[in-house]
């Protein structure tokens, strides 16, 4: 265990420690381009110099090489560091074009921060020779923009490509000046991580075509949130601006961008493009009005008169077929929610048939890394509290409607116009009542009696279990769309029409329950609420 | 009889349609403007006939189609038959004393002597006074019929100032008429006619100085114009007019630029000589030292009445500058200045002229 | 009213007594505030004052937008002053920041605020001749303010919504012929002086209208907080640019009139009278402003950069795009200061607390008209409705840095 | 904005209280005294509500602080312990010094004596605050909101009224307030 | 180098007596009177070359010179083969301190700078006329040196500026009530609008905006990657 001292204060690391990450340990951030802790060290920026004096002598050295020993001392802003950082400063600049106002980088760019930390000084280096010009604007990937002239040659992206995905797609030719990140020969940057090399780049070099001049990252809020797209639950961070969407709601979309959240458990730095590109889902396709059948003819409603419709047929049918109710939960759903459907229709409606799998569920591809087969991202919490009741063999839902078994249902979330096919609709109409409560549009027709627009994840608080059966919560970034309700406050109200009163009838109250009962859940953080964005170092550059 | 009688409506037409109302009229023009020239403005001068704007007269004209074509509203709380008449009794009052101020000297036509004054009365100074204070009326039921606070305030400030002034006014004219024996204003204009060592004119702004001075800030205290506006007071009390809008405001104003004129044709009556031009005669210029330039008696009649139209419009100049340039009294300074100040001043005066005529 | 003020008993219709509103729109109250006023006839029996008519929730937007674009709310304050308030609120900042503003910035902040301080007194005596009838002083005065917009036109580019100072500086270089052109403009404003001293300064209307109206006593004024002219008419020695001396009001050779009775016609006299010492200090501001030099602070991480090096370089580019950002601007270290200027109406203090954010936690402005209003009440209970008109002249509310 | 800064090199402006009369102040008011500084040449003392009257006596009488120039207050909403501030500026015009006096409210008990039998200028800035952070001031002899009109809702400056808060109309036409509209920000209290 | 100094004055019997004061005062505006009426004479018969009569202008057939900083209405400058020269770049909004600033960006293939505004609006209702953004922006683009101050309309959507106004402010000047119904040639030549003559006419492109407007006004927000579902 080295001891040293940074900065004149004394800190222990565990051996073998970098030097820059001693310093973090220390509270002092070194500045720097290619270091990254989840990729192999290249040392080529030479941003991170800083002052190591040991055994009398003293040298500046890149920390992000260093390992840290014994008997140290550490220097981070000295004269001769702060010399050295503005001649790398200085160099890096040489030939930097002046994009900052159509980079989509200004603002979260290193070169802007350090520059103004560490170089604040003009030196009118290049006033007699002409900048090196280099490609601009290459299409590289589908997701991914690339402008040769900003790169900095940190090759970050190339050890990613290369250490990460293993595709190797990227490269950097030529030599000195004329040094350019380039695409490996036939190949196009299209493999299922790509988004990652945008943060990655420490500088505009590589943007984001889908966030390509959609809004400036300063205007941007985040809120902590975790990905709905598999079980993998990776920590991700939407990036929002609700400020303008008023002004141009035909254009107007909430998630301007999804950046991942660093966790050491889940998906490190990473996340895979399915998940990142995935937000319009948020805005796009969504159920945002309740919708009510009567005589077979489909009509938009309020809330009031959907509820009651709803709660009216509900308590027709429970008090005359009470076993021919069942309800389907989804593995979609966070945990708050599922709880209070269960408390509703479970332990105060006593429904008796309810489950939370489907005989045609689709899978998705898995891969080694990040993605996940399963594509609900909560059914392992599903599984914690206990859904599966009456006989309702396995997820069966059709053989059980056939049979006549089933004759009136609430549906969670589940598309089920879509995934079981022709016959399944003609199955449904068989249906006495049928409730969904989805965020939704779905093709159901006149087949639903009622329809009631939920919230999405980024919509709600709540939590999820991943497919290690880890618990993580996640925050409400903003409003639900449209008229659409939080799932526990829909299901409050309905139960309220209902005449039941809950056990617990507020989300505080459900999550202490959550916690009482489900270990998974136990002492989770509570996300803060939605923050201005700080681009710094939300996530690790 | 018959002639008599066509003869006074006919001078009455004439004064009324040709001096009064055009003099006011203008005068609406000559106060935006001559306060303007004062002020380093150019005043009011986008009113337009044919691309003609001839320095803003035409305002004139459409100052009185505003005010005539604007709504005339009544407003609910106020008396309806006190607040219809009220601007008629100021208007009224105000025309009414042009009836005896000699504006020429008498014409002789076709043998007949036609005096240049509606009505000769025998009592011509008393009923300046008497009619001057019937203004009072149209103050006191402007305000009351308004049924409003301020206009109340106002009015209760027009009564006292008003009749307070008036007493200073009769004092201050009590000397011209002990210097020329005559209530008939003819023959104190007449009086003023003569000269001293043949070469300054017995004027009463001569005659009697301090009579002057005291009988002009009188006079505009009777206006109710700055810096004697307390009735009004804008910035105060707003003032008896106050509910007033559109045609019946008009008349308020109207009856101010009336009293104006009047006011002036008064100070050049009493105290300047009326239509007489210095030194000239019914035959011609006879100056102090003997010399005589003879002129036609027509061209005498001409002058005579120049004269009299010039001091008036020098008078109506001379209360707009100072309506521009004082400050406003307060109330109580106001009365102060007149039964403490003034008041003592004109009975001294009185005393005095008494004892040097007598003398 | 009667309800608040206690003992009085209510007016019925047989009362002697009457409630007048004068305001929120009157003659009078140049500004917009409304006197409840209770009457013996002509005499003020009780009075309330009611303000809040132009609160625009200044604090509350300060809070909410960065240090360097509160100056658009803050030129709002005292709207016949505005520069006085720009630097005011900028030093407390630069107080914040510890920055020290060049010496030609400085200058130019105190002949600015020189000028500002003869546009507000002007504006006064205009208003208080004007309301009591003499509207050609008005006229006059007026046209000598008009001029000196017509030079800060040229100066900053705008004419009441002046937006001059930033933090660290001056947001423009003085234009060429500027003190040449402020010279000239000079004997015109003496001119004018001089007529409004021979027009009122001796009529007797005029001051029967202002002389023992409105005086309250040096003990009254203290507790009330009186600053400034109305202060010093009352005898008061306070002016902060003595007691106080910033930016360089210290290397300038000024008088301080002061007058005894604190009525309405000290007020006048205290004014006119500084008129003339400000133009003294213009004149010797102008004198001593350098030649060359910056007006603002040469310091990348306060001052954006000059626009040559933003259109031409990456340096420059990336100093401008630090300066605008959000999460990258200007952000004061956690602190709280006061600084106090010599306003219009007196002292002009700005109590700012940072924590360390790039919106201001609080902007605090001590609006120096504000004690004088409230002391209004005293000055004209007992006295007659006329009397309002001057007094409330005098006291010059101001209503944009009293509502806030 | 991070990283190196120049120190902060701030000549003081005016004169400010010094360390002698923080002294006096400790020795006659003892524990009462929760803190003071000394930042960018101000002085400032932070004191218990309880002294809050007395101190300003003493200011005033024995020290001869004349003035009070400026009374207000600060939400510390989320930032520190206790939510409210109230902070005197307090001038001695024969002494030519200031003083800044601070008092921490806890928001249950946001209420201060009155300082309106000292200074009449407290009359006004009381109502002030009173309407803008709800802070109350025992024994003031008219305590009514002064900048706002008396049906509004809340208090504005606290830092959790909401900058973009809703008043319900007021005023005729609309009926008595029935007819004031509902939104999800309008103003909660 | 401050002193007091005491300045009081002193009734004399010369403001007792009314008369002198007033006197004074008269003589003082009387002076006025004939010194503008002889300035006002001679220019009326030709002499023009001495002081005018009066400070005030015959606005607004006559407009006093303005300066060149004045703050008056926006424009955006365009390069000079009529592209604009703003980049969209969202400084002039991030610094706007009345949020009436609004830039819809997009790529535009024919500059080298990338991206271009598709939509600009300024809100002149909500505008303060700081000059922050005019400070802010990067690309010389935007400018407030129109000179054109008198900005009327009885409709707010005429207070919107948006794009092709912003690059060429003369067709705005007749939103004013009085204008209504008359062509631009009837207005120009009475009003101050001949101000502009320094504001040089350009040609402007604004080709590049007709798919991104028409899409805006679709409603469709272009495509993205497919979503989850």
């Amino acid at each position: 265990m080295p001891k040293l001292t940074i900065d004149g204060r004394p800190v222990e690391v565990s051996s073998g420690t970098r030097l820059i990450e001693a310093c973090k340990q220390a509270g002092v951030v070194v500045p720097h381009f290619c270091y990254h802790p989840g990729l192999s060290v290249a040392g080529n920026c030479r941003m991170c110099m800083v002052e190591i004096e040991m055994g009398g002598r003293s040298r500046v050295a890149a920390s992000c090489v260093e390992p840290a020993l014994d008997g140290m001392t550490i220097r981070t802003a000295s004269a001769e560091v702060l010399d050295t950082r503005q001649g790398v400063m200085e160099f890096l600049l040489l030939n930097h074009p002046i994009d900052c106002p159509y980079c989509d980088c200004a603002g979260e760019c290193k070169l802007q921060d350090y520059y103004m930390e560490w170089g604040a000084i003009d030196t009118g280096s290049r006033r007699e020779t002409e900048a090196v010009h280099k490609p601009k604007r290459q299409e590289i990937g589908p997701h991914v923009m690339l402008d040769s002239e900003r790169c900095v040659l940190c090759s970050r992206c190339v050890r990613f490509c290369q250490e990460v995905t293993g595709t190797h797609e990227l490269g950097i030719e030529e030599r000195g000046s004329h040094s350019t990140l380039h695409l490996a020969e036939g190949k196009s940057l299209d493999n299922p991580y790509s988004g990652n090399v945008v943060d990655l780049c420490p500088v505009g070099a590589l943007t984001d075509r889908d966030f390509r001049f959609q809004r400036r990252v300063w205007f941007l809020r985040k809120a902590d949130s975790i990905c709905p797209g598999c079980s993998k639950g990776c920590n991700l961070e939407l990036q929002f601006d609700e400020q303008r969407d008023y002004k141009n709601p035909a254009s107007g979309r909430r998630v301007q961008r999804v950046k991942p959240r660093f966790n050491e458990q889940v998906n490190q730095w990473w996340l895979c493009d399915r998940g990142r590109y995935g937000y319009p889902a948020i805005d796009q396709g969504r159920l945002e009005q309740p919708r009510v059948t009567r005589d077979s003819q489909l009509a938009l409603t309020d809330w009031e008169d959907a509820l009651g419709e709803a709660a009216r047929h509900l308590d027709d049918e429970l008090r005359r077929h009470a076993d021919q109710t069942a309800v389907l939960f989804s593995p979609d759903m966070s945990c708050e929610d599922l709880l209070a459907a269960r408390s509703l229709f479970l332990d105060q409606l006593k429904v008796t048939r309810a489950d939370y799998q489907l005989e045609l569920d689709p899978r998705g591809v898995e891969d080694g890394l990040l993605m996940k087969a399963d594509l609900h991202p909560n059914r392992a919490g599903c599984a914690a509290l206990g859904l599966k009741r009456g006989a309702f063999a396995d997820g069966h839902l059709l053989d059980e409607i056939r049979s006549g078994r089933v004759r009136s249902l609430v549906c969670f979330h589940w598309d089920l116009p879509a995934l079981l096919g022709a016959e399944a609709r003609e199955l449904l109409t068989h249906l006495r009542f049928l409730l969904v409560i989805t965020p939704r549009e779905q093709a159901w027709d006149t087949l639903a009696h009622v329809q009631l627009p939920a919230a999405v994840t980024a919509e709600q608080s709540g939590s999820f279990i991943n497919c290690d059966g880890l618990g993580q919560r996640f925050q409400a970034a903003f409003a639900p769309l449209g008229a659409a309700h939080r799932g526990v406050d829909l299901l409050l109200e309905l139960g309220a029409r209902l005449g039941r009163r809950p056990a617990q009838a507020t989300l505080d109250a459900l999550v202490k329950r959550l916690e009482a009962e489900v270990p998974a859940l136990r002492g989770l953080q509570m996300p803060l609420a939605p923050a201005r964005h700080v681009s710094k170092e939300a996530a690790p550059r | 009889m018959l002639f008599e009688i066509l003869l006074a409506l006919v001078k009455v037409v004439v004064i009324l349609l040709g001096v009064i109302l055009p003099l006011a009229a203008l005068l609406t023009w000559a106060e935006r403007k001559q306060s303007a020239v004062m002020q380093d403005r150019i005043g009011a001068n986008r009113a337009d006939i044919l691309g003609l704007r001839v320095w803003g007269l035409f305002n004139i004209l459409a100052d009185g189609i505003k005010a005539f074509s604007k709504e005339d509203w009544v407003p609910p709380f106020a008396n309806r038959f006190l607040f219809n008449i009220a601007p008629f009794v100021g208007l009224f009052a105000a025309m009414v004393t042009f009836a005896v101020i000699p504006f020429g000297p008498p014409l002789t036509i076709g043998g007949r002597e036609i005096a240049l004054q509606v009505a000769d009365l025998n009592v011509g100074f008393l009923y300046i006074l008497a009619f001057g204070s019937m203004g009072v009326y149209s103050v006191v039921l402007a305000g009351w019929a308004s049924n409003n606070k301020f206009a109340q305030l106002g009015a209760m400030r027009g009564i006292s100032q008003m009749i307070s002034y008036e007493v200073v006014l009769g004092l201050s004219l009590v000397g011209i008429v002990l210097v020329t024996g005559s209530v008939r204003l003819p023959e104190i204009v007449a009086a003023q006619g003569q000269h001293w060592f043949g070469w300054i004119p017995k004027w009463g702004v001569f005659t009697q100085p301090l009579a002057f001075l005291l009988f002009l800030p009188a006079a505009i205290a009777e206006t109710k114009r700055v810096p004697f506006d307390i009735p009004e007071g804008e910035s105060e009390i707003i003032g008896y007019n106050l509910e007033y809008s559109g045609a019946k405001f008009a008349l308020f104003l109207l009856g101010e630029f009336m009293e104006i004129v009047v006011l002036a044709a008064l100070v050049t009556t009493l105290f300047f000589g009326g239509w007489q031009v210095p030194w000239l005669a019914d035959t011609g210029f006879v100056l102090g030292n003997g010399a005589t330039l003879d002129l036609a008696p027509a061209l005498v009649a001409v002058l005579r009445l120049g004269s009299f139209l010039l001091k008036l419009l020098f008078f109506c100049w001379l209360q707009l500058l100072i309506r521009w340039t004082l400050p406003r009294f307060r109330f109580d300074h106001l009365l102060r200045l007149g039964w403490k100040e003034m008041l003592p001043l004109a009975l001294l005066n009185v005393v005095v002229t008494a004892f040097v005529m007598l003398s | 009213m009667s309800e608040q003020s206690g003992g009085t008993p209510p007016i019925t219709a047989h009362s002697t007594e009457m409630t007048l509103n004068m305001g929120p729109s009157h003659p009078t109250t140049h500004g917009i505030v409304r006197l409840k006023v209770r009457t013996q006839g002509e005499e003020i029996t009780d009075c309330d004052i009611e303000i809040g008519y132009l609160h625009r929730g200044f604090e509350k937007m300060c809070e909410n937008h960065p240090w360097n674009q509160c100056v658009v709310y803050v030129d709002r304050l005292n709207y016949v002053s505005p520069i006085i308030n720009d630097v005011g609120y900028h030093m407390a900042v630069e107080k914040l920041l510890g920055l020290e503003v060049p010496v030609r910035g400085q200058w130019l902040r105190m002949l600015t605020s020189e000028l500002m301080r003869i546009c507000d007194h002007q504006t006064c005596i205009a208003a208080s001749c004007m309301e009591l009838g003499a509207f050609t002083a008005f006229l006059y005065l007026i046209k000598g303010r008009d001029l000196i917009w017509e030079v800060l036109e040229k100066i900053c580019g705008a004419r009441v919504t002046t937006s001059y100072t930033r933090i660290g500086g001056l947001a423009y270089e003085p234009y060429p012929g500027m003190k040449e052109e402020i010279l000239e403009l000079f004997t015109d404003l003496r001119d004018i002086n001089r007529e409004i001293d021979l027009l009122m300064s001796d009529n007797r209307i005029f001051i029967d209208r202002t002389r023992g109206v409105g005086a309250l006593d040096r003990a009254t004024c203290l507790s009330y907080g009186f600053t400034g002219p109305v202060a010093r008419a009352a005898g008061i020695e306070f002016d902060v640019r003595v007691q106080h001396p910033y930016l360089l009001y210290n290397q300038v050779d000024f008088d301080i009139p002061v007058c005894s009775s604190g009525d309405c016609y000290d007020r006048y006299l205290v004014r006119l009278h500084e008129m003339e010492q400000s133009l003294r200090i213009v004149e010797q501001s102008l004198a001593k402003l350098p030649t060359d030099g910056p007006v603002s602070a040469p310091d990348a991480r306060y001052t954006a950069p000059p626009k040559e090096q933003v259109y031409t370089r990456i340096e420059g580019l990336m100093n401008h795009f630090k300066h605008h950002m959000w999460d990258h601007m200007l952000a004061p270290p956690p602190g709280a200061v006061y600084h106090a200027v010599e306003g219009g109406n007196g002292e002009l203090g700005f109590y700012l607390v940072s924590t360390g954010g790039e919106q201001p936690w609080k902007v605090r402005c001590r609006p120096p008209c504000f004690g004088i209003t409230q002391a209004l009440k005293e000055m004209i209970i007992g006295r007659s409705i006329a009397d309002v008109v001057p007094i409330f002249g005098s006291i010059n509310m101001i209503g944009g840095e009293l509502d806030r | 904005m991070s990283g190196t800064r120049t120190e902060r090199t701030f000549q003081a402006t005016g004169s400010w209280a010094g360390p002698e009369l923080v002294e006096r102040i400790c020795e006659r008011f003892e524990s009462a005294v929760l803190g003071q500084s000394e930042a960018f040449g101000e002085r400032e003392v932070t004191v218990r509500r309880e002294i809050w009257p007395t101190l300003a006596r003493w200011l005033k009488e024995d020290e001869g602080f004349e003035y009070l120039l400026d009374l207000t207050a600060v939400d510390y909403l989320g930032l520190r312990p206790v939510r409210f501030e109230v902070v005197a500026h307090f001038y001695s015009l024969s002494g030519n010094r200031r003083l800044r006096v601070c008092v921490p409210l806890q928001e249950e008990r946001a209420e201060l004596p009155t300082l309106t039998g000292l200074w009449k200028a407290a009359d006004w800035y009381e109502r002030e605050i009173w309407d803008l952070y709800g802070i109350r001031f025992a024994g003031h002899p008219d305590l009514r909101r002064l900048l706002l009109y008396d049906e509004f809702k809340g208090h504005p400056l606290r830092k959790d009224y909401k900058m973009k808060a809703r008043q319900p109309l007021i005023g005729p036409g609309t009926m008595g307030g029935a007819a004031s509209q509902s939104r999800e920000d309008e103003a909660d209290v | 180098m401050a002193r007091f100094v005491n300045v009081d004055r002193q009734a004399t019997l010369k403001t007792a007596l009314y008369y002198p004061a007033v006197w004074t005062g008269l003589w003082i505006t009387a002076r006025h009177f004939f010194v503008n009426m002889g300035r006002h004479t001679l220019h009326a018969i030709g002499l023009k070359g001495g002081k005018p009569g009066s400070t005030t202008l015959q606005y607004p057939e006559v407009m006093r010179p303005l300066p060149r900083v004045l703050r008056s209405l926006h424009r955006i400058k365009v390069h000079e083969d009529g592209r604009p020269k703003c980049t969209a770049c969202m400084l002039c909004e991030t610094a706007c301190p009345d949020f009436c600033i609004s830039i819809t960006p997009m790529e535009h293939d024919g500059s080298p700078e990338e991206k271009a505004p598709a939509e600009f609006r300024i809100d002149l209702d909500r505008c303060c006329f700081c000059g922050f953004c005019v400070e802010a922006c990067p690309k010389d683009a935007i400018y407030m040196d129109t000179q054109i101050m008198e900005i009327s309309s009885d409709r707010r959507e005429n207070f919107i500026l948006r794009l092709p106004e912003l690059l060429d402010p003369r067709p705005l000047l007749c939103t004013g009530p009085e204008f209504r119904g008359k062509s631009v040639e009837k207005v120009l030549p009475h009003l101050s609008w001949r101000r502009l003559d320094h504001v040089t006419p350009v040609r402007v492109d604004l080709s590049y905006r007709t798919e991104q407007l028409a899409r805006l006004h679709a409603g469709n927000p272009g495509t993205r990657p497919a979503g989850l579902e």
